[in-house]
């Protein structure tokens, strides 16, 4: 394979976002935008579906890995990406003259996920994450309602840089003591405490990123300050890539390093419980969203703890199906939303009355988290679960096991209001066609994931050798 | 001792502490200029000439100011420090125990034979030829990195034009 | 001078970043804080390469980037809490209070 | 048609017609009900049919899922003599609800959404019954919560439904955490998620008692069985159909089948079944006290199935899958009619008060009140109806090798099961106004407002006639059920069945002194003392102390954790709900939106984890 098309994934996205500079810089109107937006995205899907077999080291070896891993992780964000910009025709949570330049943070951010998914180099990785995140940083100050907007995007960029300057010193601490920025030259270095007190600390970035106790305090704020589209690429696209980065430099640490391990798991416990627990008295659906977000940020990292294949393969497949769930239920904040208000859980009474697909769309996104088949949710958790065994975590299995027990009641809270509550004192909602599309092919996902995981979870397993952990 | 670290290491923690004192807020940019310029030297000490001249270019140069664009956009006058003891020693705590623990790992830490000064003449040809070479993924992102930053302060800072009284479009508050 | 002295050096320049993010009011302080803790990873970078001589260009390139990153960060950051003021007056840390629970 | 052709329509024709009904027909209530009343008769008839032609080998309908570590994990049908037995009642029963439920909701404004839901219903329970893999197994007996969780929680107007709608759900989710680290401990020692190969394993150490005792932990929180069996009696918040469905042939049936399902892993291990037993009887009699002193008939009932759910796991625990199986199977059928006649008082006379339904005329009813009597006698142990064959097979199994006090327990059971039952009987048929038995002031409403439609009687009657032929003649074809199930059908002796009907003789003719006979005080022996009474009719106390319990303990934590005060918690709902729900209410107070607070913690927390890691690299 010669080397330019190793780069196909990222050269449409590329693309994507010259286009989205143009409109930008020419002033496109905001449909216009969208319809470029939303081709160029459908484009880095196909492109990304094309790019799965492709395998190769681009540039200067050692830098950036074109992998199993890295295509199928390149494919989630994609997916996400493209969900995303579908759903952001109208943008009425947006700040309307914002409406137009969001597609381009959008790809630019997408861009640093792909290459956070492929960079085997600490400095690649490091600028990567930070593409990815101004992106984000600044799709959250976009709410059209400034004075939380404001807010939350404040004490999301803050925290963050704060983190990734943390992760900075941790990288540095590193280069000290392996003597390099390569991957894989670190991974054969020998372990010495300064090595050990650079990942750790190099963690604290990336786990930011994920959303894991103890900095998961920003999410909550962000997806309920951010503009719904944006929450949504937030909630979506930036996990994914949030664990293939994890599962990068955890690669590193080697399957013997048992402290590390622990930590992890205390980290997992931790943010799963907290999560839970906080989501259940909240009462705005995307301060829930955000809460619910950490519980399964706590979920994702019992597979990387174990690290084990099983357990990286069975992450790998849990955050690829959780794109597709989460972002139906962001498909339904944004369709519910007035005015581009928030919608509170009590907005969604009798959704099932004032529009059956929106509330199906719901009931899946519930049943999804909640873990619930068809949805792909409980085949997730169970790979999760049977590697924690595996590796002999039993009490883990126990506390995840109790945690989804209590993360049911807030998610059947939202569906009881949509199914059960009547829908006094609120209209019928009229979906867009954009809008019917996105639903329909979200939850053609989901279902075909929940009702299919085996083909998924070959590609996981793949990633997962190719990960060489 | 040393003056090629010792008067780096004045300039630096004198900086430093007067940015992380000061309630002026200006005052407190101007700290942080100092402290950069001594990081400058220390990176000169370091036999990095080059990252000198950009550390002074970029840094004091460019972010220290923009940082007294803001706070004179701001407000002249920057919020007073009131009180918040407790916070100021739960700070100096943390960061108190994070310096001690940090050099504990940095005092028994081996770093093997090799170290000692080096003599290498660092050319600023072998930077130019690896940044288009092996780092010229990274260099290209960084070019990307910054049309980001650029066109999202742009976006973000733009005013919201007040629109007629626009159904949709109506800025509408939360409700306090 | 050793390699120790520029680490603890760089590990001063980093507790004290530290120490602005967590105990200044304005969002400004806490910004300048988070640039201390760059440089003290940058210091970091160019003494090990120095002392240790690893690699003649790359430690100076990650500082060079770094320095392009914070200035980057450091524009977005500050049109964030310039907005703010625009809506609260205010660009004090414990003004930002509405968001939790 | 083929046997596969037979089992998927079975299992389709409701799931079609729950996604018709709830999407379709949304406002066009009589098309949905007609949608799932024939999805209801495809099934039942295609169950039956299955039943008719099953062959003597098991049967493997199955379509591969997902290949897994090493492991195919497939869905599909089992067809034996276990599942087809179970699915046919499970059918049948569905059928005869749906049909009374006609009459029964036809007023009701949610009637369609109600119907999809019972469809629902019947699609999870068969799902789960037919089962060939333990994945499916456990996604069905999940879905069969999910859906009783709708359908308790159907009034949702009324907060008692809501708040009994979520103890269902919560109790038995309690018991579901137990059930499936369960199934992950017994997939990780076997490898296999396949039924029949793993009834087929032979474990050789001792984990098999920590697995049977997990799944059991499962069976518990379904079954209503002690400490979890306190929701049941909540769960009658729902329409009585619903609860007619509940209690018989599905939700609480799908535990038991489940002990069934794994018997050979059970008997496997001793220790477990000694608990086993323990619970069960334990259960049964505790039960049967809170039903003497009932007044709201669907709450008598309610207790008699805890019980009788008792004395089925004390058969299969004491080692005869069939005695076990085989009440499961006429309880279904007795329990059922006995809440659709209960549900016909309550219609027509706007009462729970068994006392007031007697005093309005209920033995007018006369059809339904035949039911009552013969589904009373047949839950009494009468011979020679249906419940008296199976209750003498669980009596008689329990007589060999093991502790008098379970035979002894069971008797007390079965004693105190003819006299409650003939207490709710005799004072339905023999009102007598100058009786010291009053109405109960303050029991609970009847049920909705408004379902006044006399319309034709035959949707009501025609399913109480034909389970009432149920209940009398299924106790004679204990032979063949034995057959099916490949286990030899055990005839007692009559010296063996002696005390047994001795004591269930007894229990009705003390029913009859206190309440049958024209000069009695209608006021049972239980009642003339007080403490007894007041016990008995709290449930022993039980809900009190769980909620004091898990408030207590919730409070406790939260104080621990954040030291803050207690303060708001929910009077009314159940005390795990709202003790969970304070905790969450703590975790949500650590979200202080004090940014610098946030930071602080995270890096005090990563700058202790790294000097931890890496100083103990060092030594």
């Amino acid at each position: 394979m010669n080397q330019p098309m190793l780069f196909v994934p990222e050269f449409a996205l590329l693309a994507g976002v010259l286009l989205l500079f143009a409109c930008t810089a020419l002033g496109a109107s905001q449909r216009t935008t969208w319809l470029v937006s939303t081709l160029s995205a459908l484009a880095v899907v196909v492109a990304c579906l094309w790019g799965l077999g492709l395998d190769g080291e681009p540039f200067f070896p050692g830098i950036y890995r074109v992998d199993a891993f890295s295509q199928l992780f390149k494919l989630g964000v994609a997916v996400a990406l493209a969900l995303c910009v579908l759903i952001s025709q109208q943008s009425a949570s947006m700040r309307s003259l914002s409406r137009v330049d969001a597609h381009f943070f959008f790809f630019m951010s997408a861009l640093g996920m792909m290459m956070l998914a492929s960079a085997t180099e600490l400095l690649t990785l490091y600028i990567a994450l930070e593409l990815s995140a101004y992106g984000l940083y600044i799709l959250a100050a976009l709410h059209r309602h400034e004075r939380i907007g404001g807010e939350s995007a404040a004490k999301y960029i803050l925290f963050g840089a704060a983190a990734s300057a943390v992760s900075l010193y941790g990288i540095s601490m590193i280069f000290g003591a392996a003597h390099s920025t390569y991957v894989a030259a670190v991974a054969s270095s020998p372990m010495s405490p300064m090595l050990l007190f650079g990942i750790v600390l190099t963690l604290a970035g990336l786990l930011f990123k994920l959303a894991a106790f103890p900095v998961h305090a920003w999410a909550p704020d962000a997806y309920q300050g951010a503009p719904h589209e944006g929450a949504a690429f937030l909630g979506s696209a930036s996990k994914v890539a949030a664990v293939a980065v994890l599962l990068r430099v955890l690669s590193l640490a080697g399957a013997d390093a048992e402290q590390l391990q622990t930590m992890l798991l205390v980290i997992s416990v931790a943010s799963m419980t907290l999560g839970n627990l906080a989501a259940m008295v909240q009462k705005d659906f995307k301060r829930l969203l955000g809460f619910s977000a950490v519980a399964h940020a706590g979920y994702l990292l019992i597979g990387l703890a174990v690290l084990s294949p099983l357990g990286a393969a069975s992450a790998i497949f849990y955050v690829l199906t959780y794109v597709p769930i989460i972002l139906c239920a962001f498909i339904v904040v944004s369709a519910v939303s007035k005015h581009g208000r928030n919608p509170a859980i009590a907005d969604l009474a009798g959704l099932y009355k004032r529009s059956p697909l929106l509330a199906l769309v719901l009931l899946v996104a519930m049943f999804g988290l909640a873990g619930i088949p068809p949805t792909p949710g409980l085949a997730g958790k169970w790979f999760l679960f049977s590697a924690a065994i595996d590796a002999g975590f039993l009490w883990l299995v126990l506390v995840a096991a109790v945690n989804a027990t209590v993360s049911l009641y807030y998610y059947l809270r939202v569906v009881k209001e949509a199914y059960l509550t009547p829908p006094e004192g609120y209209e019928d909602i009229r979906l867009s066609p954009a809008f019917t599309m996105a639903s329909v092919f979200a939850m053609l996902l989901v279902f075909f994931t929940g009702f299919y995981p085996g083909p998924v979870f070959q590609l996981a397993k793949e990633a997962a050798i190719a990960l060489g952990l | 001792m040393n003056i090629a670290f010792t008067l780096p290491f004045a300039v630096i923690v004198i900086g430093a502490f007067l940015a992380v004192t000061r309630s002026n807020i200006l005052h407190a940019v101007f700290g942080l200029a100092i402290s950069l310029v001594g990081v400058a030297g220390a990176f000169l000490a370091l036999g990095s000439p080059f990252t000198a001249v950009m550390e002074v270019l970029i840094y004091v140069g460019g972010i220290a100011v923009t940082m007294i664009f803001a706070v004179m956009l701001s407000s002249v006058s920057s919020p007073a420090e009131r009180g918040g003891f407790l916070r100021k020693s739960l700070a100096a705590l943390v960061a108190g125990l994070f310096l001690a623990g940090g050099s504990l790992i940095i005092v028994n830490a081996d770093f093997g034979a090799g170290n000692h000064l080096s003599t290498d003449a660092w050319s600023i040809q072998a930077v130019g030829r690896d940044l288009l070479d092996r780092f010229n993924l990274a260099f290209e992102s960084l070019s990307l990195v910054l049309l980001l930053a650029i066109v999202g302060a742009i976006v973000i800072v733009r005013r919201e034009p007040v629109l007629p009284a626009d159904q949709d479009d109506a800025p509408e508050e939360e409700a306090a | 001078m050793t390699l120790e002295a520029y680490l603890l050096l760089a590990l001063l320049l980093f507790s004290m970043g530290l120490y602005a993010v967590l105990a200044r009011h304005n969002l400004i302080a806490i910004l300048i804080g988070v640039e201390l803790m760059l440089n003290a990873a940058n210091i970091n970078f160019l003494a090990f390469n120095y002392f240790l001589h690893l690699d003649p260009a790359m430690a100076q390139i990650i500082v060079l980037f770094v320095i392009g990153l914070a200035a980057a960060e450091a524009a977005i950051a500050l049109a964030i809490i310039l907005k703010l003021y625009r809506k609260h007056q205010s660009i004090d840390v414990d003004a930002m209070r509405e968001l939790r629970g | 048609m083929s046997h596969s052709t037979l089992g998927l329509i079975c299992l389709l024709a409701p799931l079609t017609a729950f996604f018709t009904a709830l999407v379709g027909f949304r406002n066009n209530h009589r098309a949905a009900m007609a949608t799932v009343l024939l999805s209801g008769l495809a099934s039942a008839l295609c169950a039956l049919l299955l039943l008719a032609q099953h062959s003597p080998q098991p049967e493997l309908v199955t379509r591969s899922w997902i290949h897994a570590g090493g492991v195919d994990i497939y869905f599909g049908l089992l067809l034996d003599g276990k599942t087809l037995i179970m699915g046919a009642v499970v059918a049948v029963i569905t059928l005869c609800i749906q049909t009374y439920s006609l009459n029964y909701m036809a007023t009701d404004p949610g009637r369609g959404r109600f119907f999809a839901f019972l469809a629902l219903f019947e699609w999870a329970m068969l799902c789960f019954v037919y089962s060939p893999s333990l994945m499916q197994t456990f996604v069905f007996w999940e879905l069969v919560g999910l859906a009783s969780f709708f359908l308790i929680g159907f009034w949702y107007s009324k907060p008692s439904a809501v708040a009994a709608a979520k103890k269902a759900f919560i109790m038995t989710r309690i018991g579901d955490v137990g059930l499936f680290i369960g199934l992950i401990l017994l997939f990780q020692s076997t490898h296999t998620l396949d039924i029949l190969r793993l009834n087929a394993t032979h474990f050789e150490t001792t984990r098999i008692e920590l697995i049977t005792l997990l799944l059991f932990v499962g069976i518990v929180g379904k079954s209503a069985q002690f400490p979890l069996h306190t929701w049941l009696p909540d769960a009658m918040e729902g329409p009585t159909p619903v609860s007619a469905l509940l209690h018989s042939a599905t939700m609480v049936a799908a535990g038991v089948f489940l002990f069934a399902r794994f018997h050979n892993l059970f008997m496997q291990a001793e220790l477990t079944l000694t608990i086993v037993l323990c619970i069960a009887t334990f259960t049964a009699v505790l039960s049967s006290t809170m039903a003497m002193v009932a007044k709201d008939m669907k709450r008598v009932l309610a207790y008699s199935s805890i019980s009788q759910l008792g004395f089925m796991l004390m058969g299969l625990g004491a080692g005869s899958l069939f005695a076990g199986y085989f009440h499961l199977v006429t309880h279904a059928v007795f329990k059922a009619l006995l809440f659709l006649c209960a549900g016909a008082y309550i219609h027509h006379y706007e009462t729970n008060d068994i006392i007031a339904i007697g005093r309005a005329g209920g033995r007018k009813l006369r059809i339904v009140t035949a039911g009552l009597v013969i589904g009373g006698a047949a839950l009494a142990g009468l011979p020679p109806l249906a419940g008296f064959f199976s209750k003498e097979l669980i009596i008689g199994s329990l007589g060999h090798g093991h502790p008098r006090i379970f035979v002894i327990g069971a008797l007390l059971a079965s004693f105190m099961t003819a006299y409650y039952t003939f207490r709710m009987i005799f004072l339905v048929t023999r009102p007598n106004a100058d009786s010291e038995a009053s109405p109960d002031q303050e029991a609970p409403d009847h049920e909705a407002d408004d379902h006044h439609a006399e319309g034709s009687l035959l949707p009501t009657h025609a399913p109480i006639v034909l389970l009432t032929l149920g209940a009398i003649g299924l106790g004679f074809l204990g032979d063949s059920i034995a057959r099916l199930l490949g286990q030899s059908a055990h005839h007692p002796a009559l010296a063996e069945m002696a005390p047994a009907i001795g004591v269930a003789c007894f229990g009705v003719l003390l029913a009859w002194l206190d309440f049958g006979r024209s000069a009695a005080a209608q006021n049972g022996f239980v009642s003339r003392m007080p403490a007894v009474r007041r016990l008995f009719e709290q449930g022993w106390y039980l809900d009190a102390l769980y909620k004091k319990l898990f408030v207590g303990l919730a409070q406790a934590i939260a104080g621990l954790l954040f030291g803050l005060e207690n303060r708001g918690f929910d009077g009314g709902a159940d005390g795990i709900a709202s003790g969970t729900r304070a905790a969450g209410r703590t975790a949500a107070k650590a979200q202080t939106g004090r940014l610098q607070l946030y930071i602080g913690t995270s890096i005090l927390l990563f700058a202790a984890a790294a000097l931890y890691i890496g100083l103990g690299a060092s030594r």
